[in-house]
């Protein structure tokens, strides 16, 4: 059997807030509460849930940014969880991040080319300036774009510069969270075909987080459903959308809007599922 | 259910059309930002505005509150029922008066509409106070008022919620508070700009649920701006489609998101069915990027990106269709190739 | 609400420890001793041996830094090793002359600033606004003591309206007093005023740009009911951040325009212990000033909790 | 690069006011490259009023070490308060008959070299201290700023008397005084600048890459914040020539024989009466030197157009 791409055991993270009252101490809270799953090579892994279900908190533990309460986090058979910075090396150039911001997860006041070199600079990885105009047309963007400053680039384009610093150390894993999530729709589909175009053709991982139930639907092959710092159901996507087990992910499922049914004839009320 | 009950319409019911913008053209400074916009909202209608940024739909709502800047400079004509003056061009004294009376509107950030600084019934009841005229201002009464219209819009235990400060409530609560505040004085037209934008999806399922039927309730004419056509096709009856600063399509949802004529609607309604794409396949695409506002080519605004553009789309495309609530203006409509 | 009230007087009472230990660190770690410094040069090393008894500046640092303060909390300041007289009723006479300096200086800045800002801001793009900025920045560029000066040639040598200088006490000759205090007043507040018409012009312009003011709007608020109603009260909270500030200045910068106008308040009193060499004096002032604007700092963190609401229960 | 939306109607001496199109529109409204974050604007009237009187005063320093129309120094008893306007002696002449006009080049000099001094050593502590305070770890930074806070309870004039208690007035004193009180607007600017872009999405992207604290404080928060310390070097500056002037006109400042405007000032004070102008021309050199500085800051800051702003 292969070492799974990922594999998250009993992750827990608590925070402690600030202490409002001069008895009490600050309360503690639990943004993930014994979250586990695991991602195959080559797997399309969706991340779903609502804003303070933990799943950011999820990315950066996943991403060495942060270090978990307990628990454990594998990648590609190494711990990542409780390491400094300094033994993370092997992380850094096997596992990569997309943002959702497009302005603000590229330095202003940064050139393109070093926006995007960036990774090999901190890697200390050779021949960066014929890496950084090959992974320039990769995603779609001209040689010229390199001598340019972010904001002198569309939302589009600006995800693509994204993407590109992010294979730039040639990663076998992609964190993307929230890719399109500020894109306009025209723009949505390009960045969706290009992600699913270099994780296939670089047979990369892709664990893709978002909100939005379709764009999972759409690019990602299992997916976890998280509520409330856990994970509340795991499956293939297929099953998943057709057959949800637990009822938030049948609540979920019911909110989103989806335009067939809304032609068929679905209206807000049909959203909400219990009327209260 | 029953407790969005309607209060008793004072407006004249003769006619059953609430909103009516005639070529209603923005320009800003040397930018051209809304191109002979025309339509119209009946009493009780829903109408959805779809557009992307750039598109001018937020231009629109805001100039239906007459909110624009007042460098601004605004010609053709709204017209709202039961004001008896032009929108356009009126005196700022005249528009607040309006505002909040006969129009309402429910903005995209729950988090910053609402001031900090002041409790959220007094803020509701001040939309009340406001145009209670000089009898009406019972601040008592528009307090027990404001907790009633809180209670109206779902908050558990509006009493203490009329207290509170927008801080201590959730966004799903604040943009609750917002519908509160607009819907407060029984506008006839309700200005929706992507209410739920920055909600999550079970919380947008709930306001859009109090959207729709706070507006019903009140038989108001309801404007609902969104990028998000699902949005739209499940809140709204009749859609228009705004693209670089112009209407390019109208009609009933079912007609436009079905049989979509205009090259844009179809390009954009491709482009997000996610669900009839295969799997990790390609999805269909609008080539480019959307223009800044005020940089669409002139001619036919989405010829720059059109697979179908030619020499003729240098033009300024007619409107094809019966009013200007349904048609398009588009030289290479899609579907052509199959009537004629 | 309480938590929050413990905490800042906490920091206020670890400021005033910290502030008072460098206060004095400053004066007698420094190279130069204070008798030495008093008597001179040429005195004997027998008299400074003498006085260094007689003021306890024999002993050790800790103990003198311990009676220093224990004298300071009780207001028991002893006397002057130089002129021989009580400093504590010195200083309260002072005080009193520069207080009123200030108070009418900051009454008169805020009468000022407060409506100029927001006519300023309200008009950013009008010519009367751009008029009434770039008065205020040159109001800004010009200092106290200068305009001081200007007043005096004007009112007091070109005009003879008012007298250049001196103070007399309001329950001596009330009259003589309010004319003696318009024109310092005046060079203080108006400068000041300039300052703080900037801040203020600035902060409303920054809340106008706020969705909630957009939303007062579509309530059916014209501009300025919006403002009046829902931007004051925001605006108001990056304003008093600058108010404090400006009353520190102002007590300091009270030194100049006593100096100018030749009023024997708190800064003159400083500037005169400091020609006479008297450390312990100079140092007792300045405890007392810096006292003063941690106080103002502190009564000005309580006020956000009455403004801002947020700040009741986050840090 | 700049949004002509509206005509920058800002004439001179207005400070960053973003067209009212800016605070009703919704941002996906605006026209083109109405400024978004790393976009500069073209800078406005205020920054050329500014830069020309800067430049003016430092051409007056300049100036001032190859030629002076007379000594400064030279005392003249036959030429004593001459008035302005006369042959030899455009500015006049003082009470013991020295040039106003030498004085005042020279003075310039003076005026800059202290603020240069004040505002450079506040910078090179100030700003460093900023990024510190912003990447430490909270009970480090706590402590670190709440010290910064403190400081701000010794203003330049108070720490300037507390020196020349000690010392005597002199420029090292006053370069110091001014110095040390301008250290806490730079560490307060520079933080919470620095918080803000520690708190961007490029930084925590620069982390996934592999970069450590330090290639990230150099990389990333020193030019995100490098456009708040220009601008807050020449408020600062504005600043410190106040306080130069305040200190010279107390004595704490450059002892005479050397020219300092703040000391003309004094001396005029005796001849207020007699001899106005001994007063006045120095209170223009000092205003509009105060002026430039603070209109040159207002203008970076349109030119950088951060929104970063320390609210505590």
């Amino acid at each position: 059997m292969t070492t799974p791409a990922i594999s998250v055991r009993d992750l827990r993270r608590r925070y402690r807030r600030p202490r409002t009252s001069v008895r009490e101490p600050g309360p503690v809270v639990e943004a993930l509460k014994g979250v586990s799953f695991e991602v195959a090579r080559g797997e399309r892994f969706g991340i779903v849930g609502e804003s303070g279900c933990g799943k950011s908190t999820l990315m950066r533990l996943l991403a060495g940014l942060d270090q978990p309460t307990s628990g454990e986090v594998q990648v590609e058979g190494r711990t990542v969880s409780g390491l400094p910075e300094k033994q993370l090396g092997f992380l850094r150039s096997s596992l990569q991040l997309v943002f959702q911001d497009p302005m603000g997860s590229l330095d202003p006041r940064m050139r393109v080319r070093d926006i995007v070199a960036e990774p090999l600079v901190a890697q200390r990885l050779p021949n960066r300036r014929a890496r950084v105009a090959e992974l320039l047309e990769a995603v779609g963007l001209g040689p010229e774009a390199g001598d340019r400053f972010p904001h002198q680039f569309s939302g589009g384009q600006r995800q693509r510069i994204s993407i590109a610093r992010a294979l730039a150390p040639s990663p076998s894993i992609l964190l993307a969270d929230e890719p399109v999530s500020a894109l306009d729709v025209s723009v949505r589909a390009q960045v969706l075909n290009l992600i699913t175009d270099l994780v296939g053709d670089l047979g990369l991982t892709l664990v893709f987080v978002s909100h939005d139930l379709s764009v999972v639907r759409h690019v990602c092959e299992r997916v976890a459903v998280m509520c409330d710092g856990e994970v509340v159901e795991t499956g293939a996507t297929q099953q998943i959308f057709a057959d949800p087990q637990h009822p938030y992910t049948q609540r979920l499922l019911r909110a989103a809007p989806s335009m067939r049914r809304a032609i068929a004839g679905a209206g807000a009320a049909d959203l909400v599922g219990d009327p209260s | 259910m029953s407790v969005l009950a309607a209060e008793t319409r004072p407006k004249d019911a003769s006619t059953s059309r609430v909103l009516d913008v005639q070529g209603l053209d923005v320009r800003l400074g040397r930018f051209h930002l809304l191109h002979d916009v025309t339509f119209s909202i009946d009493r009780g209608e829903r109408v959805g505005l779809i557009g992307e940024s750039g598109s001018g739909k937020s231009l629109t709502s805001l100039a239906l509150l007459g909110l624009l800047p007042d460098d601004a400079h605004v010609s053709g004509s709204i017209r709202l029922a039961g004001v008896g003056h032009d929108l356009v061009g009126a005196r700022e004294r005249d528009l607040a008066a309006i505002r909040g009376r006969d129009v309402a509107m429910v903005f995209q950030e729950p988090m910053t509409a609402l001031n900090p600084t002041m409790r959220v019934g007094d803020q509701v009841a001040e939309v009340i106070t406001i145009h209670a005229g000089r009898g009406g201002r019972d601040k008592r009464a528009a307090r027990a008022r404001a907790v009633e219209l809180l209670d109206q819009v779902g908050l558990p235990d509006p009493g203490d919620a009329a207290r509170a400060y927008p801080h201590q409530l959730s966004g799903g609560q604040r943009q609750r508070v917002v519908v509160a505040i607009a819907l407060a004085n029984d506008p006839s037209l309700l200005v929706c700009d992507e209410p739920t934008t920055a909600l999550d999806v079970t919380v947008q399922a709930r306001v859009l649920d109090l959207i729709v039927r706070g507006v019903s309730a009140r038989d108001a004419a309801l404007l609902f701006i969104t990028h998000d056509l699902s949005v739209v096709a499940t809140v709204c009856e009749r859609v228009l489609v705004m693209y670089g600063g112009r209407v390019v399509e109208a009609g009933p949802v079912t007609e436009v998101f079905r049989r979509p004529r205009h090259r844009y609607t179809q390009g954009l309604l491709a482009a997000s069915d996610l669900d009839s794409a295969a799997a990790g396949g390609r999805l269909p695409t609008i080539r480019g990027t959307v223009p800044s506002a005020g940089t669409f080519p002139d001619g036919c605004v989405f010829r720059s990106r059109c697979d179908h553009a030619t020499e003729v789309c240098a033009t300024e495309p007619a409107w094809a269709g019966p009013d200007p609530g349904n048609g398009f203006a588009c030289h290479h409509p899609a579907g052509a190739e199959r009537a004629s | 609400m309480l938590l929050q009230i413990l905490r800042r007087t906490a920091t206020l009472v670890a400021s005033l420890v910290v502030s008072s230990m460098l206060v004095f660190a400053f004066m007698a770690l420094l190279p130069g001793d204070p008798a030495r410094v008093a008597l001179g040069v040429n005195a004997s090393e027998a008299s400074v041996a003498q006085m260094r008894q007689e003021f306890g500046l024999d002993r050790p640092l800790l103990s003198q830094y311990v009676s220093w303060m224990a004298g300071f909390i009780r207001f028991d300041l002893g006397t002057s090793y130089v002129s021989q007289v009580e400093i504590a009723p010195q200083i309260i006479d002072r005080l009193q002359v520069t207080m009123w300096l200030v108070v009418c200086a900051m009454v008169l800045a805020l009468v000022i600033a407060v409506p100029l800002g927001t006519v300023m801001a309200l008009r950013h793009r009008k010519p009367s606004g751009l008029v009434l900025s770039a008065l205020s920045q040159v109001g800004v560029a010009v200092p106290a003591f200068l305009a001081g000066i200007l007043l005096i040639t004007v009112f007091a040598v070109k005009l003879q309206w008012l007298p250049a200088n001196g103070w007399t006490p309001p329950n001596e000759d009330p009259v003589q007093f309010l004319r003696q205090l318009i024109l310092p007043v005046l060079a203080l507040g108006l400068v000041q005023g300039a300052v703080l018409t900037r801040y203020v012009r600035s902060s409303i312009l920054d809340v106008q740009r706020e969705d909630y003011i957009r939303t007062a709007r579509a309530k059916g608020l014209g501009a300025g009911r919006a403002l009046r109603r829902h931007g004051f009260r925001n605006a108001a909270i990056p304003v008093v951040t600058v108010l404090a500030l400006q009353l520190a200045t102002l007590l300091i910068g009270a030194v100049v325009v006593e100096r100018v106008f030749v009023i024997p308040g708190l800064g003159s009193l400083l500037l005169d212990q400091v020609a006479n060499r008297d450390l312990i004096f100079v140092q007792d002032i300045v405890m007392l000033l810096v006292l003063a604007v941690l106080l103002v700092n502190f009564v000005v963190d309580l006020l956000y909790l009455v403004i801002d609401p947020r700040l009741k229960v986050a840090t | 690069m700049s949004a002509d939306l509206t005509p920058r109607p800002a004439g001179p001496l207005d400070g960053p006011t973003p067209a009212t199109a800016e605070a009703t529109l919704p941002p996906d409204e605006m026209p083109p490259t109405a400024s978004p974050s790393g976009a500069r604007r073209r800078p406005g009237a205020s920054f050329f009023v500014g830069l020309g009187l800067v430049g003016l005063v430092v051409l007056m320093a300049l100036v001032s070490f190859v030629w002076t129309p007379h000594d400064p120094t030279f005392v003249d008893a036959s030429a004593r308060l001459r008035p302005i306007g006369d042959p030899d002696y455009p500015l006049g002449t003082d009470k013991l008959g020295r040039d106003v006009l030498s004085q005042i080049l020279v003075g310039a000099r003076t005026t800059l070299f202290v603020g240069l001094v004040a505002v450079g050593v506040a910078g090179l502590v100030g700003v460093p201290l900023g990024i510190v305070a912003a990447m430490a770890p909270r009970r480090a930074g706590e402590p670190l700023m709440r010290g910064i806070d403190l400081l701000l309870a010794f203003p330049a004039l108070l720490l300037a008397i507390m020196f020349s208690a000690v010392y005597g007035g002199s420029t090292l004193v006053a370069m110091v005084a001014i110095g040390i009180a301008s250290v806490p607007s730079f560490v307060r600017l520079v933080r919470s600048g620095s918080l803000q872009v520690l708190s961007t999405e490029y930084v925590l992207a620069a982390r996934a890459a592999g970069r450590g604290p330090w290639a990230i404080g150099v990389h990333h928060v020193l030019p995100n914040v490098s456009g708040l310390v220009i601008v807050q070097a020449s408020v600062s500056f504005a600043i410190a020539v106040l306080a130069e002037a305040a200190l010279s006109f107390l004595g704490f400042g450059t002892p005479p024989p050397t020219p300092s405007w703040g000391r003309m000032l004094q001396e005029s004070q005796e001849l207020l009466f007699a001899a106005p102008r001994l007063a006045i021309v120095p209170g223009i050199a000092i205003a509009l030197a105060v002026l430039g500085f603070n209109l040159l800051g207002d203008g970076l800051r349109d030119h950088y157009d951060p929104r970063m702003e320390d609210r505590r």
